[in-house]
Formats: C-alpha cells, structure tokens, sequence
C-alpha cells in the first residue's frame, strides 16, 4: 500500500470532520491500521508531516496503533496470532480461521480547538478542506 | 474537543466501490479484479480466456495501464468491449476510475467483466473496485516465493493463476513448495496452473470462470 | 486520490536524500539503486556480482523488502554486508528507511552499496534515496513492452539491465524492437543484456560497476 494515498485519504476525511464540528486547528489524530494492510508507522509519520502543512491538521500530532493479526480456529477454538504469514493454527493444524483482527484502518478520533464563530466559513468540501 | 470518527481511511473509495458492485448487480454481471506484477500475463490470460469462452460467454474488459493504450488494442482485435483506463502515474486502479469505464460499456449485453488492474503486486491489492472477487496471477518466471513476499494479493485473492508453466523446465520454479506456502497464506484459495503458451489449465480456469457467472446469475 | 504527485513529501524525502548522499560522499562510496518488478532477477544478479567481483570490490546491500528476510539472508550467504528493510506493507523504500541502514553498515570498509528495492516497477522511481545512480531490471519474461507502459524507471535510470536472456527461445520477447525502444524513452541508457543462469553479459556489467567504483574514487 502507497502510504501516500492513506494520508492523503486521513487528511481529507478529518478536515472534513472538523470542519462539521467547527474545529479550526486539529491537535492529534489517531489512526488504527491492521497488520494486513501494513505501512511502515515511521513512512506514514513522514507523509503526514509533508502533507498537513497548509490544513487544519498543521502540526497535529499523529498517533498510530497497529493492530496485529489475530486469528480464530473453527476446528478446535484456539485464538492465536500467526507467525509469519502462515493462517495454519498452531493448535491443531487445521487451516481455516477467521480473521478476528488486522484488517482495520480507520481514524479512531481526533481532537482540536473550537473557535467561536469560524466554524462553517467558507467552501466546506473535504478538497477544499484538505487544502488540495 | 475530541471527536470520534470511527470511519474508515478508504471510505471515499468504498462508497464508490459499493456504487459499482450495485450498478454490476443490476446486471446481474460478474466481474474479475485481476492483480499481478508488470508482465505475469494478464492480457494473454484474457486472450486466451475471450478466445476459448468465445461461443459461450461474452466478455468485457477495463484494461488498466499508466500510459498506452496497447492492451486495450489487443483485446479490442478479438472483437470484446474494451475501455482503456490510463491512470497517468497512479500506481493502482481506484473505484473512481472503474466507475467512469463502467458508463462507456455495453452492460446489458455482457456475461462476464474483466478489469485487468495496473502491474504492481503491491498497492492494487489495498482498494476494492465493486467486483465480485480478486484473482492473483503470479508467474513461474518470477518465482515461487513471491507470495510470502507480497502476501496481500495473496490473502485478499478468492482465486490465483500460476501462468507460463510452460517456462517451468528452464526456470527454478518449486510448484509442489509454491502451492504449499499458497495453501498457508490463503486455504481458501482456488488455484489454477496455467500456460497460455501451451493451452495448459485453460479449460479448468475458464470452467470455474462460467460457474461464477452462473452463481451470479442466479444466486443461491 | 492521485499518488505519484505530492510535491512536499518528494521534496521532504529529497533532503533526506541529499544527506545519506553526503554521507556516502565522505566515504566515497558509489551507491546503485536497483529497481524492476517483483521477481526480475534483483537479488539473483546481486548474487553473481558479488560473487564475480569477489576479489575486486568490496560490496554491501541494502535489502528492501515488504516482508521476509529472504534475500538478506541470500546475500549473508556469500560473506557480503547486508541490513534487511521490511517495509510492512509500504510499496517503496524511502530516503529515511535508508538512512537507518546505512548506521548499520561498515561503509568504510565498502567500496560499493546496492539498495535492493522493493520489487515494484512503479512507485520506486519517485523516490530517490540518496544513491549515485538508479538501475532498471526487465526480464525477458516480462515481455518488450514494458518500458513504453510502465516509462519512469527507465526515464530515471542510467542503466538498464536485461535479464533472463536464457529464456529469449521460449518467449516472445523482441528483443531489437526493445533496445529501439529503450532508447527511445531514455537516449543515454547504458544497457547490459544478462543471465545469471548461464553467465552471459556479467562480465561487461561488472566492468561497468568498476567503472562506477574508480569514477567515485577519483572524481573529475
Ligand atoms: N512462455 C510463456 N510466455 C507467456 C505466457 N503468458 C504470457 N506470456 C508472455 O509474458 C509477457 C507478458 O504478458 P502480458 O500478457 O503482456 O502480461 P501483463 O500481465 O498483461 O502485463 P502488464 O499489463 O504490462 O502488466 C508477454 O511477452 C507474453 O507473451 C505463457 O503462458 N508462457
Ligand atoms: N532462467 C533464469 N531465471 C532467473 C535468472 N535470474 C533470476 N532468475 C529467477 O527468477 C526468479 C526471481 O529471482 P530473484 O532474484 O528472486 O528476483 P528479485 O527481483 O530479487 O525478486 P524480489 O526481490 O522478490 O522482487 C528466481 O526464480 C530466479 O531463479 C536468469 O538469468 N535466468
Ligand atoms: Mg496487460
Ligand atoms: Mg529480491
Ligand atoms: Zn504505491
Ligand atoms: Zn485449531
């Protein structure tokens, strides 16, 4: 995955969201991404740092929480974290699991400062907002 | 102030995707996700696939590229709707962009849709299109570990290709370790040997390709 | 959503570019980045390099990869200095993943770096990382049209090394209709047509590199 098309999506999505609730500067924003989907979290710190400039999200924080993969086995119950890339329960050898976490990335929440009467100014599209 | 968002990153494409999934439904149209590296063999597969279900399926195709229009040529010479998406740099197909092919293609008169995504094992993998399931081609020549590799495309596949087994005297190509690493990274998926060369899993390829046509058809 | 252009994350990369360049300067180290898709023959050429310029040149690896530790512990075998990059899913290395490694590498007892790229034919070519020059793989297998599809690593490229010419006889792969075509893309391309299965071009590749070498050495 292009880290690129994560932050750009990230920024878009909580300018968007902060404009609707008349945030004009966002402070942190935290990020929960599967193992599945992968991104390195020093190459995604790095794009938000080139990409916020210029959008509310200006110096914002950027917390990241790795979710890694966690499997369920139908077979004998076992929950289990796969070593490598192997879905075979280690319980019982059976292959064919759920998957019960990794595959999440979304923006959990984001905090920011309120300023009177500024909220809604302006064109209040997620590109105009992103600073695109 | 905080705010709970809760929303996931890619929701813009989801919501385009979910757009194209309803638009293909209408139809009741199949339609295939092809991933794989530069030069696997997707537009060879769909030659020979439009050429051996010819009498009994009609196929369209969204040809991916970042520039040319040269696959879409070839698949056009066999006579099959074909729209050429020229992504101009972008590394991957997004839902967006099938959303517009969808609109030039005659839908209605259609069994089966191919969009043959951008060469790039990588980052394709990460963005739904509205299709109904992904098939991963990895080719003999590249070798047998890139699954492990690049285990995405691997996991989010329902189906994978090994094309130009034709290639696999001259090459160091371990099919029977391949398929098990497969198998680990994916039990579910459906594995087809191929060679476009030879006509070799051809048949069975495009037999699993008619029964997901038929279950769309008529679905349960 | 497009993704090659993002001009402040280039530019932030640029200047940690410029800084690993610098670095490798002081210790006038001449530095290949190698970029093909994935399975082009990247860590196999590597392989015999290192082994043909055993008794020449000193030479470590930089090893990208998204996961596995794979073509790291290929090159260990042959004595040679290697850090491992698992990107975790990032589709490319960028200038601060390669400045971590280089902490880690004995550059003054080197006298010539690769960075071995995550296999990816697309987004690579964006990012420079500080090396002297990029090199392109494209394997035989791949078939002659890539460089026209997939155009800025070989536009970014000072070189371009055609691999796998041992399967030219079970292919389709023009390969003067390529060569025409590459320098059409990229006039000043220094182009080597290899097998690391039977050896051929090697020889002329590793005059190249030493050329490289004694060139950093000794500039002007
Ligand atoms: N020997 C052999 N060569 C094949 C086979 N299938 C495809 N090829 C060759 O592989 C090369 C690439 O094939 P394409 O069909 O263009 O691959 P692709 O995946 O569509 O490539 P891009 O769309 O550019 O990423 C061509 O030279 C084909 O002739 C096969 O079964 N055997
Ligand atoms: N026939 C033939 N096969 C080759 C040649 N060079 C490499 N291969 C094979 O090509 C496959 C891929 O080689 P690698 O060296 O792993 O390719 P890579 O570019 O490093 O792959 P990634 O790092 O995973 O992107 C392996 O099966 C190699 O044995 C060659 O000159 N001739
Ligand atoms: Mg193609
Ligand atoms: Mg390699
Ligand atoms: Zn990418
Ligand atoms: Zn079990």
């Amino acid at each position: 995955m292009h880290e690129l098309s994560l932050i750009q999506s990230l920024v878009e999505l909580v300018a968007y969201s902060a404009r609707e609730n008349g945030i004009t500067r966002v402070t942190l924003v935290k990020l929960v991404v599967g193992e599945y989907h992968g991104a390195l979290p020093g190459a995604l710190q790095f794009a938000f740092s080139c990409l916020t400039p210029d959008t509310p999200l200006a110096g914002a924080e950027l917390e990241i929480e790795i979710k890694p993969v966690k499997l369920h086995c139908h077979s004998c119950g076992l929950v289990f974290s796969p070593s490598g890339w192997s879905a075979v329960c280690p319980g019982c050898g059976s292959s064919t699991p759920d998957v019960l976490q990794g595959r999440e990335l979304f923006v959990d929440y984001f905090e920011g400062d309120e300023r009177e009467g500024e909220a809604g100014e302006s064109d209040s599209s997620p590109a105009a907002a992103a600073g695109q | 102030m905080k705010v709970i968002v809760a929303r996931p990153l890619l929701q813009a494409n989801d919501v385009l995707a979910r757009q194209n999934a309803a638009l293909l439904g209408d139809y009741r149209l199949a339609a295939v996700n092809l991933l794989s590296s530069p030069g696997s063999g997707k537009t060879t597969l769909l030659e020979k696939t439009i050429t051996y279900l010819h009498d009994q399926l009609r196929v369209g195709v969204v040809e991916g590229d970042i520039y040319t229009a040269r696959d879409a040529e070839r698949i056009a010479g066999l006579g099959a709707a074909v729209v050429q998406i020229n992504t101009s740099g972008t590394c991957h197909l997004n839902a967006g962009m099938v959303a517009g092919s969808l609109e030039e293609l005659p839908l209605a008169e259609l069994d089966l849709l191919f969009i043959e995504n951008v060469g790039n094992l990588v980052c394709p993998a990460s963005f739904d299109l509205g299709e109904d399931c992904k098939v991963v081609l990895l080719s003999v020549a590249e070798g047998g570990d890139k699954p492990a590799k690049y285990p995405l495309a691997f996991q989010e596949a329902r189906a994978a290709v090994i094309t130009k087994v034709d290639l696999l005297p001259y090459t160091d190509f371990d099919l029977a370790g391949c398929l098990v690493e497969l198998r680990s990274i994916n039990p579910g998926l459906e594995i087809f040997i191929t060679s476009a060369r030879n006509g070799e899993g051809i048949a069975g390829w495009c037999r699993w390709l008619q029964f997901l046509v038929s279950s769309k058809r008529s679905p349960d």
